[in-house]
């Protein structure tokens, strides 16, 4: 199982703190976007205009990154601490 | 003895986070700080309150991550990094970055230089209270 | 309300010259803050005190011509100066600048221009004691 | 009468916190020195090497600086505040 936690105005769009997902093996970060979007149509439009880091283990992730069981996935929308 | 680094929800003293950071070593002669407030207006909205939200463990390490660069590569002898989260009134301290050098040069730009990387690396956010209600402020691109 | 420029004896309190510059404005978002302090050596020397005089009269106006010219050059909302004279031990503080500003890019800039320029035009002299008597540092060419 | 202060090494220097003259008139800067160096031989190094501000009435003084009766002089080494 892998854990995907929203924050800030994504709990807002989401409606949700987080969503669990059961995946086999590996999944890529393009094929969770599809997932998330298909269960947050809101999140569509926030994929589309990249305004959102996606981080997996609390490590910034990159395109090469591959989602494994047990993962903590956050969705990280822009910052403003400070 | 406090840590250097952390995020916690209540008040802190600038005056003991600064001493904290003195206590380094003797050698120091320059210590240079920012502080971050509350103000009560935004980008022409008037702001009654804010509000910090942050990923827990992921936002620590950021700052503690952010306070190992700077010793790293900036003249610093040390640096310690303050971020409250929760409710904070107008005209109350958010942040505190404290950086200690023998020379004041070296204070400076690793200060203004730590500020400036947590805004872009720490996963936290900020709520203003509006009169039209909470708006959730995307600083970063 | 203490004087937000000046020279004393004693020793000042970070967190009330930073309350006094503060309460300017509630539309202060930034503080930036040069402390110096007191080192343990100097160019190799070994430094057990320091001693500081002034141009009692001269040296106020020169630092209550800095903050004027920073609150007309820069786009800051308040400024404080504090010098100490007199013995300072090692470790005490020395000087304290404090520049507000609605953000932060505007603090630091006063504030790194204000102690540049104090040490330039303010006639404060330091003398050092060390193991082999008491030098007067010359700073400025 | 004008007044000449001295500062931290200068008094050091000259031995004296201070001296006080007579003028008739006004005198230059280049006058004031002269009359320094008479009473005063450790400052000739000072004057030569320009390691020294002078200030007139508390104001820094330059080259068309006029001294009138009544002023107060500043010898003033290099500054190390800060």
């Amino acid at each position: 199982m892998i854990s995907v936690k929203f924050f800030a105005m994504l709990k807002n769009l989401t409606k949700a703190e987080a969503k669990q997902y059961n995946i086999e093996g590996t999944i890529t970060l393009e094929e969770l976007k599809g997932m998330l979007k298909k269960d947050f149509p809101a999140l569509e439009g926030v994929f589309a205009s990249r305004s959102v880091f996606i981080s997996v283990n609390q490590e910034f992730a990159d395109k090469n990154t591959v989602i494994k069981d047990g993962d903590e996935i956050g969705l990280l929308p822009p910052f403003s601490g400070g | 003895m406090p840590e250097l680094v952390r995020i916690q929800r209540e008040n802190f003293s600038i005056e003991a986070e600064m001493e904290n950071v003195k206590k380094a070593s003797k050698g120091i002669g320059a210590v240079v700080t920012f502080l971050g407030t509350g103000r009560d207006n935004s980008k022409g909205f008037e702001i009654s309150g804010l509000d910090f939200e942050h990923y827990p463990g992921m936002a620590e390490n950021k700052l503690k991550d952010i306070r190992e660069r700077a010793l790293k590569n900036f003249n610093i002898i040390e640096m310690g990094i303050v971020h409250r989260i929760g409710n904070i009134d107008v005209g109350e301290d958010i942040v505190l970055i404290v950086a200690a050098s023998a020379h004041r040069n070296d204070a400076f730009m690793a200060c203004e230089w730590a500020i400036t990387e947590l805004k872009r690396t720490t996963p936290i956010w900020k709520r203003e209270t509006t009169k039209t209600g909470d708006v959730w402020v995307s600083e970063t691109p």
